[in-house]
């Protein structure tokens, strides 16, 4: 329930949405710098689990349960797959169909963008799915024994 | 000049040394304590090297690296000080 | 208010992240914005706005070169006693008072403590904070309390409160 | 003249990254090496990277990163050393046997 100590609750504040933003900003960048959808999903998993060390499991399982990161970890297979088939109006299966601008600027990778944030919301909640049932799982057992 | 990995040898070398007392104080350690405060240290050391990688060779988005892992690193230590208290996350 | 300090505050560090911001990265940055605003909106400070009151900004930027002369100052004493060859410390846990009640300045009189010169917090429970320190010399709370703790004090309490 | 200046807060960084390296073989119980290490190494790299800051200019990629990799450590930091401060005391690891007082294992006995 209470989690660890306020000084720790007080850091979290600052820090949790700096670390959100930069996950996200990891997984648009994909094809600029280092980092894309897996290593930008990683980060922003690590952000939930900071917030549910830090704050106790309650303040985030309110909003993401087990089932809800399921749901949102299916949700981001779909955009990947619907970015792919619709690459047949152009004529075959993962086809770049939408326009490429400069060279070495934001908007230079076609359908790259929409396949990374597929892949970030995936791998960001595939992850804290993982991290929801560990959890889980120990306070199962634990009940289990008394 | 001699350089390991784009670094000049007369600061890798004393980066390298510190990495070495770290690792001799991850393997030493009396409890597992001692051998995350270690971690922690080697984690800030990385930093180090990374921004040095970046000046050097002329990449600046090394500096990326650089702050993810200050990220994942403070969170591994607060996952392994609350894995320390002994405490289960629900209460 | 609050969410609005939050979209300002990751704009900027948007902006930070993307040097040199084109109008297409401007506008990505602020639709990633709206959606951390809306993820993390009760987990900000409550009112951003007051840090820009001038008197505070006066006090921080006169709390800066002090805390970055107890943070050198502590540099220089870990050396002095990792260098002497017979170890010159005297552990210890001591207890202190402090009077802030506001926990954004009770991190931060914590992290300050942390690193200054031969003490780290161990924990605050309620007005008492443990300090483990290197150099013990009295074991009084009061006299710890005013050699340790209030030369922070002064300054955060008028920043924060 | 820069290069000079950031030259010598790199000389200072590695200097202090390693005495609190040093520190962290020399010290004889957990918390003592805690405070050597975590003293010396934020300021160390912190440092470091304010001399990128020197080298490249305020307004460069390198600049406003290392601004921010300042700013996210110089927060952190003292956090995790204390967030490990108090979870080795709550486990039960043994300060050195030559402490002078223990104000908080009193009071946590005396609670219960």
């Amino acid at each position: 329930m209470n989690g660890m100590t306020p000084i720790v609750k007080t850091i979290t504040k600052f820090v949790g949405s700096i670390i959100l933003l930069f996950g996200l900003y990891l997984i648009v960048h994909g094809h600029l710098s280092p980092g894309g959808g897996f290593e930008g999903g990683v980060t922003v998993a690590a952000a939930l689990i900071l917030i549910t060390l830090a704050y106790g499991k309650d303040a985030v399982f309110e909003t993401v349960d087990l089932v809800g990161a399921f749901l949102l970890q299916s949700t981001g297979m779909l955009i990947f797959l619907a970015f792919a088939l619709l690459g047949f109006t152009g004529g075959y299966f993962l086809l770049n169909f939408l326009p490429k601008g400069k060279a070495f600027t934001f908007l230079s990778g076609g359908t790259i963008i929409p396949f990374t944030v597929g892949i970030g919301v995936t791998a960001a909640f595939a992850l804290f799915g993982i991290f929801i049932v560990l959890v889980s799982f120990r306070i199962f057992k634990d009940t289990e024994k008394k | 000049m001699t350089t390991i990995s784009g670094i000049p040898i007369y600061i890798s070398v004393p980066l390298l040394i510190s990495c070495c007392l770290c690792f001799w104080r991850i393997i030493r350690g009396p409890y597992s304590a001692d051998r995350i405060v270690a971690l922690d240290m080697f984690g800030i050391l990385v930093i180090s090297f990374c921004v040095f990688m970046a000046h050097y060779t002329d990449t600046p988005y090394l500096m990326d690296i650089a702050i993810s892992w200050a990220i994942l690193g403070f969170i591994g230590t607060l996952a392994l000080a609350k894995y320390l208290e002994g405490k289960n996350l629900d209460d | 208010m609050q969410q609005f300090g939050l979209f300002i505050t990751s704009l900027i560090i948007w902006s930070i992240l993307t040097w040199i911001p084109s109008a297409e990265e401007m506008s990505f940055g602020v639709v990633i914005s709206i959606i951390i605003a809306f993820a993390f909106n009760d987990l900000f400070s409550h009112n951003p706005i007051q840090i820009l009151h001038p008197r505070r900004l006066f006090y921080t930027l006169l709390y800066a070169p002090v805390f970055l002369f107890y943070c050198m100052l502590a540099n220089f004493d870990v050396a002095y006693r990792v260098l002497h060859p017979k170890l010159p410390i005297h552990p210890g846990i001591v207890r202190a008072k402090t009077t802030l009640t506001t926990d954004v300045a009770r991190a931060f009189l914590a992290n300050s403590i942390s690193l200054t010169p031969g003490t780290t917090t161990v924990d605050i429970i309620d007005d008492n904070i443990y300090i483990h320190w290197l150099n013990v010399t009295t074991t009084d709370t009061d006299e710890i309390t005013k050699k340790l703790v209030t030369r922070f004090e002064y300054f955060l309490k008028r920043i924060f409160e | 003249m820069t290069n000079v200046l950031g030259y010598i807060f790199i000389v200072i960084g590695l200097a202090f990254d390693l005495l609190g390296c040093l520190g962290l073989v020399r010290m004889p119980d957990m918390h003592t090496r805690l405070q050597a290490a975590t003293k010396s190494l934020t300021l160390g790299t912190c440092s470091i990277l304010f001399s990128m800051v020197i080298f490249h200019g305020i307004f460069s990629v390198m600049g406003l990163k290392s601004i921010l990799c300042i700013i996210f450590i110089g927060l952190t930091a003292p956090t995790a050393a204390h967030a490990l401060s108090r979870g080795a005391h709550l486990y039960g690891v043994k300060l050195w046997e030559k402490t002078v007082v223990d104000h908080y294992l009193e009071d946590r006995t005396a609670k219960k």
